[in-house]
């Protein structure tokens, strides 16, 4: 998805394959790290870690619900087991057995959810995970990182290796523009400010974060300086910068691939509405499921453009002005 | 290997294909149907470049006998007529295969065809039945279809109707536990009416299912201890599938599975080539088109 | 659960036991009316339909996922098809099959999951529902109830009935007060005033509505006039409702037996930010399963007593004033 | 109705019962040891005034002959020893068995008991991995246990353990998909150190398996077609159950599965009048419990 183009941003690799690329080295360094498949190996890129290391990656075949139930087994017995598929096949077959296997006995057990988004296309709305960070935040205790580019995906996944207990990862089928292309700061929970200005926040997240730039950037043009910010971790939220936001800036937009019920436009205001009230305008899938196409059309048709950003961020700064004036 | 088990008289077969709605095709015509199809499957994932040819193929053979066979009672002028018999595809992701017979036989223009996987079309990656008449089911997440076949069965008893539900499955898509529990569901129910065809093409995403699963065989087994009437045929031979497809309707108290032996484009050289999972999900490149359709042209006497 | 004593609330059977009432009323009224069970028609009160229409009554075993397929095959065939189970094995055991088979295809399934929230008691987490409303509100399209007493629990069988579309009803196990004694207005999508008050508003859905009124009563001693709105229907959300609630009080407290993740607030927050920020304050479970114990007594400990929305209200006011201070 | 497959001479079955870290008791302690973790649990759960006493009875001999019948190798003192053998209880609501076990065993004060169900005790209305040691899994949500069973089975390949998993699941929880995904990725993996215990008690939640689930007979042929090895007992026989157990152990290269017929509440007056569901989820009011620890004590011949 080229997004920021005109800002200079890089097209790199998909966050699925940076994520398999981080999960083989990961394998070779420890040996307890195990991993179990849906069959979608050769999608999820876990296939890479398959091949290097076979006597530690379990096959169940098509079967979501016995891949968690597995997975969580291998955790009781002491090991850090990941199990991954497409991301709504994972957390939507087998919302309960996380929930009760994993998510109840914390225990530490990695989820890694790929074809998040409808910019996976053609393939269409039954593969398109949509509801997997609803999903994943619901669980108590759990952590969920929607990184933006390769190289963060390829410090979530350490990170998340290096975290104690379960951690649901989000990754895409797209090449996404690189956003960090020297030091990668990612230290979960706590968001990386990309841009600073004082009208309004951007808060995004994965592939949005590229189109979040550009809006700035175009915002910028029409003297509206906005603050960026990657909120990778998605839970925990960094209520902090939210906060922070919410009185420096005294607007919000979100932007997220997903719908808005449950996602991180609703984590956001939740915390705002909370904390420090200012109008928040979310970004996402309203109440709709996606059809099959071509990824930038439909990002596009169900306004996920850098361009809806744009038009929420006007909408935020004139809703702080009423307020501010009224 | 064909063993349906309760083989019929030339004359009850030929009361039973005329119940259709849809003319019925000799068995000829019915090859030559799956050539037009098998044809149009690959150019139209081609031109999409993306989807799912091969797992179209293999199914491709006994859709055809279900459409246009005179198994199935359907007409595409009344899609919602109550009494029609269903077909559920639970392995959504061979929509073309599905697509393509429903434009055959009369369901919507077949110049749509050429729009798969557009924005706009309704004929979706994985099929949609609010978008296309035809289509019983929206599927497209594995192990789901034969719960909602149940379903349609279900109705029709207590409606005193007589439609039959037919369900294709995948061989690996019977990983999937809601499959037995559907399974389990239709033999508590004795349902005659639904008939299971499980298009065994030994491959599933990542590999052959000898190696992915080797946990389904004995796939046979499996079904008669789950309380299934089961039928074993060549899914490829025209014959065996319809006479397999008629048998099966005269089980009383007992659902039916027949289990189809398919292949992954078979005699087609771009897949007779792979070997680790049949070019699963990957549509022919031009070149590879024109191999397999020379290769199709072939096997069914078209070459010129 | 005796809340609302003090102001003259009498307790009334279990919403679980209206319903149940209600669907074998139905079930006589309209032949097209079929249920599926995945066994546990005794607890869910399915089995009141079952013995009386035993030919509409479809018990599946204890096989949620495939308990949804059914239900939407007899929906594809025309039927109006009900699935019920505990709400947390009816959404977290059928997420996909939900997804792809219902709502997807927008058929006509009613959903209804029981022992909803911590108020089951001593059975323990494996068999709360705390997630069932983020996850039901996740589907595009669904239409999700929370009635808070018998006889609105009634309306809303019927509501949902004469609805066209997928519907989530949620049910409890325990005896609620009674809200309506006589007239019960019910509109989906409609909030119920049960109050009115300009301090602060308190919008409350389940259980927590009988919490609710009692809370407002505390608060009025304190000189704090709070309104209280039934939101039996928490999708769609009564948007008007919320913003007037917001323009008219200033100041929002939300109350659910839930998660706060995905729930009741978390919507209330989404639109208020959106549309007239003001402070809302959120009650409901945070980022904790809970135990086994006396369901009152667990309510005391997790935060849902009618006492801790008089101390979110006393916040909410303290946000509202230092805002309209400052 | 016995019919072990692989029975053992005398002295194998004495060296294997001494592999255990607790002292392994002899058959009449064991019946000796069933009449006093039935009795607790019917006295607990009638004190807690809910739970589910008839689940927890019909499985209460296997638990007995694993944890005391040297079966297993599991130290109280050491709950986490990686070496010790593991128990899943996948029908989590028969978690009282679990627990007077347990405490039986020593991993807990057994005064602990009476504190069932109560806020703050860790013997929550169905296991919890994190408040009580020696349990292995949480439970409660059904069909579950023996994928997560599977995942340790595993766990001791990859480390070169020789451990053993025990898992019991019930019958009607057998209707869960999942069950039958683990079954078929257990036989995939040819996992011998698993072995399943299907507490055959013919009932579920709402009634006999027979009227609620047919689709589940014949269960023993549905576990062969699923590769596994499959041996029949009377669960109420303590040599045929400590038989059966001592057998599957030298079963080569495939999971085994133990159906063990056993009866919810066996010979105790309450349930017997039962027939709906046999007291599913019900305990007895003090009356009740009464009349069944009077007909406990008679069957172990307790009666002064
Ligand atoms: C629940 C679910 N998990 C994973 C997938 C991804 N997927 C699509 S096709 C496929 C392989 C199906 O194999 P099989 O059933 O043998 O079908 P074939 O293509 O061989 O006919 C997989 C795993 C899916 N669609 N649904
Ligand atoms: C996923 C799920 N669905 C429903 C239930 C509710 N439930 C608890 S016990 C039970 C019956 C279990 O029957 P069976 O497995 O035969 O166990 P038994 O008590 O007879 O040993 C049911 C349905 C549950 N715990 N989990
Ligand atoms: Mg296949
Ligand atoms: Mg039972």
């Amino acid at each position: 998805m080229e997004f920021g183009k005109e800002i200079g941003l890089k097209l790199g690799p998909p966050t699925r394959n940076a994520f398999g690329e981080a999960l083989k080295e990961l394998g070779g360094e420890n040996q307890q790290i195990v991993v179990v498949d849906g069959d979608v190996g050769n999608s999820t890129r876990t296939q890479y870690f398959g091949e290097a290391y076979p006597d530690r990656f379990f096959n169940v075949g098509i079967a979501e619900s016995n891949m968690i139930g597995v997975a969580a087994g291998l955790a009781g017995a002491g090991k850090q087991a990941l199990a991954a598929s497409f991301a709504i096949f994972l957390l939507g077959n087998a919302y309960d057995q996380i929930r009760m296997s994993v998510a109840f006995p914390r225990l530490d057990v990695k989820l890694v959810g790929s074809h998040s988004g409808i910019s996976i296309g053609e393939d269409g709305p039954s593969q398109m995970g949509i509801e997997d960070i609803a999903l994943a935040t619901s669980f108590p205790h759990f952590t969920v990182l929607v990184p933006a580019d390769a190289p963060s995906t390829r410090a979530a996944t350490r990170a998340m290796f290096s975290h104690d207990g379960p951690v649901y990862l989000r990754t895409g089928r797209p090449k996404v523009p690189i956003i960090y292309d020297g030091d990668v700061p990612f230290e979960i929970g706590r968001a990386n400010q990309l841009r600073d200005g004082g009208d309004l926040t951007i808060i995004a997240c994965g592939l949005m974060v590229a189109a979040a730039l550009e809006a700035a950037h175009t915002l910028s043009a029409e003297g509206v300086e906005a603050r960026v910010l990657d909120m990778h971790t998605v839970k925990p939220l960094d209520e902090e910068a939210v906060v922070r936001a919410a009185r420096e800036t005294g607007a919000i937009v979100t932007a997220e691939e997903h719908l808005l019920q449950g996602g991180l436009g609703a984590a956001v205001a939740r915390t705002v509405s909370e904390r420090h009230p200012v109008p928040v305008h979310t970004v996402g899938l309203e109440n709709t499921y996606a059809e099959s196409g071509d990824p930038l059309a439909l990002l596009k048709k169900y306004g996920l453009m850098p361009e809806d950003i744009v038009q929420a961020a006007r909408r935020a700064v004139e809703a702080r002005r009423g307020r501010d004036g009224g | 290997m064909l063993c349906a088990e309760l083989p019929l008289e030339e004359d009850q077969m030929t009361i039973n294909r005329m119940k259709t709605g849809v003319k019925s095709r000799s068995v000829e015509e019915l090859r030559e149907t799956v050539w037009k199809l098998s044809r149009q499957i690959m150019e139209i994932t081609t031109e999409a470049g993306s989807g799912h040819p091969s797992s179209s193929l293999s199914a491709i053979d006994v859709i055809t006998a279900l459409y246009f066979g005179g198994i199935m009672r359907h007409d595409p002028d009344r899609p919602q007529w109550p009494a029609r018999d269903r077909f559920i595809l639970s392995k959504g992701h061979a929509a073309p295969a599905l697509y393509v017979a429903l434009a055959e036989a009369g369901y919507f223009n077949p110049d749509l065809l050429s729009t798969l996987r557009e924005l706009g079309s309704p004929l979706e990656g994985h099929p949609n039945m609010r978008r296309l008449a035809g289509v019983e089911a929206s599927t497209g997440s594995l192990g789901q279809g034969l719960s909602f076949a149940l379903g349609h069965a279900l109705a029709a008893r207590i409606d005193g109707e007589r439609y039959r539900v037919y369900c294709l499955i995948g061989d690996g898509e019977a990983d999937q536990g809601q499959i037995w529990e559907a399974a389990m569901t239709a033999a508590k129910y004795d349902v005659d009416n639904l008939t299971a065809i499980l298009d065994y093409n030994e491959y599933q995403q990542t590999g052959p299912v000898e190696k992915v699963m080797p946990g389904l065989f004995p796939i046979v087994e499996k079904w008669r201890a789950f309380g299934w009437h089961v039928v074993e045929i060549d899914g490829h031979n025209m014959e065996a599938v319809l006479e397999a497809l008629e048998a099966v309707q005269q089980v009383n108290g007992q659902p039916q599975m027949i289990v189809a032996h398919t292949k992954k484009g078979k005699g087609l050289d771009p897949f007779e080539e792979d070997d680790v999972n049949r070019m699963h999900g990957e549509p022919l490149s031009p070149e590879q088109l024109e191999v397999a359709l020379a290769d199709l042209n072939e096997m069914y006497g078209k070459v010129k």
